[in-house]
């Protein structure tokens, strides 16, 4: 069985290394298939676009594979001449550092030496908070493709300058229910313990999200514990969850305590489900969990194991491209990038204002993200996946993983 | 809400052993210079590394660390002795050129706050700022089997030597000529010099033995939760300050109690009370001990450190 | 007579201030030489220099013919020269015993060690009874008999005791001057710095008289309490 | 003036002070003697209110002060010094008998940041008060020097001065000469019994009999907490019981 998987990885990859990027310059193949709009006959030759990503520091963790994801996008487009023959797509790079100073002089340089279409970034949502109005008052479309913090495309108290405030990253909130929903109906949960860092802001919005949406799937809380930024031992905490046997744990917290929770919870005997936000999408998991982290699940926008055909094409060609695979990063990047193209192609224009009318526009694109829509607050509308650790890498929740998991 | 009292006791008696062994180091130097020694969650940091790099090697400078070198056991001897050795670093450049002008002590607090930030810094350049651990599989956590509560042989481990190390810290201070000689040093320098006693020396074992209990606390810190951080010794700093403040400022067996009591006390409160309020229970008996006993439960009189 | 002690143009300084401004004197063995003057004439600076615990800007002491100008405190109390600091400097917080094991600090040989310790007991009865009590919780009087008996158990050569009546009461100050004569008649040199002139003469051998960081008289005991000039000015 | 009714002072069932009476005339100078540990420094501390009496009365000029705080007792005439010398000994000796004299200055907060004029010409006057009164005491020539660097006497001098800045009606005096040799001490008998012209009371804790007989009128022996003899300086002094416990016999 492994033999065989490893057979197919192998041909696959070799296939794509024959004909690397070609395979979305075909006619009615990746990403190019989308034919809401005709080719476009008024563009320039050159059409050029910025992004702000946090390329030093820490940050460039995050930062890095979202330039890749970007220049992946637009390397395609330009083989596919998605823009139309003898127009280019230009992508100009600015490192908008890890705070928001940084970002807002990135933003201003960008937008002072060039005439943009569009922006992408920046990678924080503090820092898009910072450095998007700048956008918006110089009429400049951004497009926030990691930015996860509730009312960001509704910041401003002038709703004009909202208009130009799109993002691609679904916020927690919505991705959260989808995780309860999905688990619920595959495991049968019935009642469930949770623990959540009580003083950090997206910890504690993370746990509204997760008790309303347990509310919801009507599954009991039997209890509730919290813990501080900080802390390192949660066995107290977990000694009285565990002592009330429920179906899972249900964890709001940052990876920094995440790991420890979830090491400490499997020590004191517990084998069951724990269920994270998106504070779990880290590699640290795997790295610093290790088998503790078995039968963790988490929420997502996106994971490798999709198994839609864009999705594995994507994973592929990038996988071919840079060496590594991709992360949720550089997926939203990538889409990003082909949906400010979309955009473009379908304005037939490269002014900003015409930009953002044809991205507001954009309803049931296929994107590796799944089918994807702006809603009418410019935020994304797709659908999330359910993820679940399993041999030490992300797996899509199904009855089959569960049931290897948890033995049922 | 019924509660599992067994584990949760088990739970509060090893966290104890950690905060104690930590304060520990602490209440020594204190005793000794008059001075809270605010290095010393740094150094206890120092020591997990200095552990970590013994038994794994180069790799944990660039990465993190899959195999080991050298056996698991050799690592706590090894921090002891890294973190003494720091800690001797630590008084020779932050506090010695002070202590040797005169130094009003606010000074020497401050200068010691920069030396635990040096530290951290250092360790981050060294080691990185992400978490490092042990290869899966090589510290023995598995809980120890056929007993009625869950409990590891690194836990019990931590607990047996943190017990020893008081106990043969409490031997060293009261009854031993190195002991006579780091009081009569605390209580006036000038008239253990007069004796005979060399006082840099003094401080220098001093230190020695403080940095070496603060780096065995950082060695069962990090092999009990399998986690190292530079930063790790930030949220223990705290907790050491409040041990030694309940347990009386400079007391040894005021730092084992305070150690045990704080432990417990935060692990009854989240198993009888709330967990969203186990802080400020803790620090609500901390005033409460300090209104009715300012000096601790174990301090000594003022006039006894004049 | 051997001389034990020996110094020469002594110059000590605080900053600007100039404490002792070149003294000489010597020490010889068995002798019980006193230090007398009035306050800030220089008598504590001149042991403390002596004791290593205050760096002199020049001059030279020599010790049994060896110089140790300049040594660290701990050093020089290693070389023989023990101080008995002013103000009953007991260790307060150590036990009675614990302070004398402190006396023998320098000391390795246990069996004597003990011994010592007993005589001291013998010696003041007081603190036999008191041994495990805190020094601090002792009375004034009690305190400076365990600060010599301290003294006493580091076996010294030379024995400085800087002003050992101060804030006693008169039956103890007549009580810590039998014991330092016994001390005496034991055959141990004595540097004696005392506010009281009159029972510092009284049990000295030889006399130095400071003012302003000099020497302005000195001579046999004897004669200095004859001395009109001398008793004018420091015997009332 | 001062006037002690059984007055008793327990620590943990250790009796420091049992009973005490003592009568201290308004103008007078009164010595209190006896062994180290008797109980003098108790008795004085609950005079000047850093201690309290177990049991009994202290009253001062016909105020119960007992249970008084200490900066109250100060604001009632009583001021004193101590056998450990308490200096601010980063301060200059001008600056600790400024800081003493704060309790009779009439300039607040307020005036120092409002009424400035008349802040700077009550700091002026401050200021030679102050020095008139170093000089008092010999020490005028290091006004300016840090008092840690005094020599011991010169800082039991400035602590009367600093004692004697508050203008007090009754001053404690707790072994005022100790460090000081027979002239020295008589000068400060001299000192005291100018306090004593002055019109002060003074109460004075001392082990100098030659000081004791040069100024007081009145003595009062105290030996484990008891009162055992009181009286002239002369009387005392020939009393056994106080040869007995506190004097010895002159060999």
């Amino acid at each position: 069985m492994k033999t065989l998987i490893r057979t197919i990885v192998v041909l696959t990859f070799a296939l794509v290394a024959v004909v690397p990027f070609q395979v979305q310059a075909q006619d009615g193949g990746g990403m190019g298939a989308w034919d809401g709009c005709p080719v476009p006959e008024n563009l320039p030759e050159e059409v050029t676009i910025g992004a702000v990503f946090g390329l030093s520091g820490n940050i460039a963790a995050y930062g890095e594979p979202q330039k890749r994801g970007v220049e992946l996008a637009v390397a395609e487009i330009n083989e596919a001449g998605y823009l139309g023959e003898g127009t280019t797509l230009i992508a100009v790079f600015e490192d908008g550092g890890s705070d928001g100073e940084a970002s807002i002089a990135a933003m201003d340089k960008l937008i002072a030496e060039n005439e943009l279409a569009a922006v992408i970034g920046p990678t924080l949502s503090a820092q898009a908070f910072a450095a998007d109005p700048i956008a918006a008052e110089n009429g400049v479309v951004v497009l926030g493709v990691s930015n996860t913090a509730a009312g960001l495309t509704t910041m401003n108290e002038d709703e004009e300058l909202d208009q130009f405030i799109f993002r691609n990253s679904l916020p927690e909130a919505n991705v959260i229910p989808n995780t309860i929903t999905k688990s619920t109906e595959i495991l049968g949960l019935e009642r469930v313990g949770v623990i959540y860092g009580n003083d950090d802001d997206f910890t504690l919005s993370g746990y509204d999200a997760f008790a309303d949406a347990l509310e919801a799937s009507e599954v009991e809380v039997v209890r509730t514990e919290t813990f501080a930024r900080g802390d390192v031992d949660f066995s107290p905490q977990l000694t009285n969850i565990i002592n009330d046997d429920p179906d899972a744990i249900v964890v709001s917290a940052l990876i920094a305590e995440a790991v420890p929770v979830v090491l400490q919870a499997r020590q004191l005997g517990y084998t069951g489900p724990i269920i994270g936000g998106n504070g779990f999408n880290s590699p640290a998991l795997f790295a610093q969990g290790g088998e503790a982290a078995e039968g963790v699940i988490v929420g997502a926008a996106w994971n490798i194991g999709s198994p839609s055909e864009l999705s594995v094409t994507f994973t592929e060609t990038f996988t071919e491209a840079y060496g590594a695979a991709p992360d949720q990063f550089a997926a939203q990047a990538y889409t990003g990038a082909w949906l400010v193209a979309t955009a473009i192609r379908c304005a037939d224009s490269a002014d900003s204002a015409d930009v953002r009318e044809a991205l507001a526009a954009i309803v049931d694109y296929p994107t590796p993200l799944g089918s994807f829509s702006f809603d009418e607050t410019r935020n994304p509308v797709h659908e999330p996946v359910v993820q679940i650790v399993q041999e030490g890498m992300f797996k899509l929740l199904t009855e089959e993983t569960a049931a290897q998991a948890f033995g049922e | 809400m019924d509660i599992n009292v067994p584990q949760q006791l088990v739970n509060a008696l090893w966290l104890g052993g950690l905060y104690s062994l930590f304060a520990l180091g602490y209440a020594l130097i204190f005793s000794v210079l008059g001075l809270l020694n605010l290095s010393h969650s740094a150094v206890f940091a120092c020591g997990a590394f200095v552990g970590l790099y013994t038994a794994c090697g180069d790799e944990v400078f660039t990465t993190t660390c899959t195999e080991l070198d050298r056996p698991i056991w050799i690592v706590i001897p090894a921090a002891m002795i890294g973190a003494g050795i720091v800690s001797v670093a630590v008084d020779r450049v932050a506090f010695w050129p002070l202590r040797k002008r005169n130094a009003p002590r606010m000074n020497q607090l401050i200068s010691s706050i920069g030396a635990a930030a040096l530290l951290v810094n250092l360790l981050q350049i060294q080691f990185g700022a992400a978490q490092q651990r042990f290869p899966f599989g090589s510290i023995p956590n598995d809980p120890v089997s056929g007993l009625p509560v869950v409990i590891t042989p690194i836990q019990i481990t931590a607990l047996v030597i943190a017990l020893g190390l008081m106990f043969a810290l409490r031997i060293l201070v009261k009854r031993t000529r190195l002991g006579r000689e780091m009081r009569t040093v605390a209580f006036n320098e000038r008239v253990a010099s007069l004796l005979g006693v060399n006082v840099d020396r003094t401080y220098m074992t001093a230190f020695f033995i403080a940095g070496a209990l603060a780096g065995a606390a950082g060695m069962m810190y990090g092999l009990a939760f399998n986690s190292m951080t530079p930063f790790m010794g930030e949220s223990v700093s705290l907790k050491g300050l409040t041990v030694i403040v309940l347990g009386g400022l400079g007391s040894i067996e005021g730092a084992v109690i305070g150690g045990f009591l704080i432990a417990a006390i935060e692990v009854f409160s989240v198993a009888l009370g709330r967990s969203d309020i186990r802080d400020a229970f803790v620090f609500l008996l901390l005033f409460v001990i300090l209104v009715v006993r300012p000096r601790g439960l174990l301090g000594q009189g003022v006039e006894d450190r004049a | 007579m051997t001389t034990l002690l020996q110094i020469k143009e002594l110059q000590v300084s605080y900053g600007a201030i100039i404490a002792l401004r070149g003294i000489s004197f010597e020490v010889h063995l068995g002798q019980v030489v006193s230090l007398i003057g009035a306050n800030g004439a220089g008598k504590s600076t001149t042991i403390n220099t002596l004791s290593g615990l205050i760096k002199p800007r020049s001059g030279q002491v020599n010790f049994e013919d060896q110089d140790i100008t300049g040594w660290r405190a701990d050093r020089v109390t290693r070389r023989g020269l023990v101080q008995v600091p002013e103000g009953r400097q007991v260790i307060a917080p150590l036990t009675v015993r614990e302070n004398l094991e402190m006396g023998a600090y320098l000391r390795r040989d246990k069996a004597e060690i003990e011994q010592d310790i007993q005589a001291v007991f013998d010696r003041f009865p007081r603190l036999k009874e008191r041994h495990h009590q805190k020094a601090g919780s002792l009375s004034g009087g009690e305190q400076q008999m365990l600060a010599l008996g301290r003294a006493l158990v580091a076996r010294p050569k030379l024995v400085m005791l800087d002003e050992p009546s101060m804030g006693l009461a008169p039956l103890l100050v007549n009580e810590v001057f039998a014991i330092i004569r016994s001390i005496k008649e034991e055959g141990k040199t004595i540097l004696l710095v005392e506010q009281n002139a009159r029972k510092a003469l009284e049990i000295a051998d030889y006399a130095y008289v400071l003012e302003r960081g000099q020497i302005r008289h000195h001579g046999p005991a004897d004669e200095l309490r004859q001395n009109e000039a001398i008793i004018k000015a420091y015997l009332g | 003036m001062l006037e002690l009714h059984h007055v008793s002072r327990e620590f943990g069932g250790l009796a420091a002070l049992c009973q005490v009476k003592m009568v201290v005339p308004q103008g007078k100078v009164v010595g209190l003697i006896g062994p180290n540990g008797a109980g003098k420094t108790t008795l004085l501390n609950c005079i000047s209110g850093l201690d309290s009496p177990t049991s009994g009365e202290i009253i001062f000029d016909g105020t119960p002060i007992h249970s008084r705080s200490p900066h109250r007792i100060t604001a009632l005439g009583v001021s004193r010094t101590y056998q450990n010398i308490r200096l601010f000994k980063e301060m200059t000796t001008l600056e600790n008998v400024i800081v003493g004299q704060h309790i009779h200055g009439r300039s607040t907060l307020l005036h120092s940041m409002f009424v400035w004029p008349y802040h700077w010409r009550e700091e002026s006057r401050l200021k030679k008060d102050a020095l008139a009164l170093l000089e008092r005491f010999n020490i005028g020539s290091v006004a300016h020097v840090h008092a840690g660097t005094l020599s011991y006497g010169d800082q039991r001098r400035l602590e009367m001065a600093r004692a004697l800045a508050t203008r007090p009606r009754l001053v404690l005096l707790d072994e005022p000469t100790a460090g000081m040799n027979a002239v020295e001490t008589h000068q400060l008998g001299e000192q005291i019994l100018r306090m004593h012209a002055d019109g002060i009371t003074v109460v004075v804790v001392e082990h100098d009999m030659a000081l004791i007989g040069q100024v007081c009128d009145e003595v009062y022996v105290l030996n484990f907490g008891e009162m055992i003899a009181n009286g002239a300086p002369q009387a005392v002094k020939q009393d056994p019981k106080v040869i007995e416990a506190y004097l010895g016999h002159e060999d």
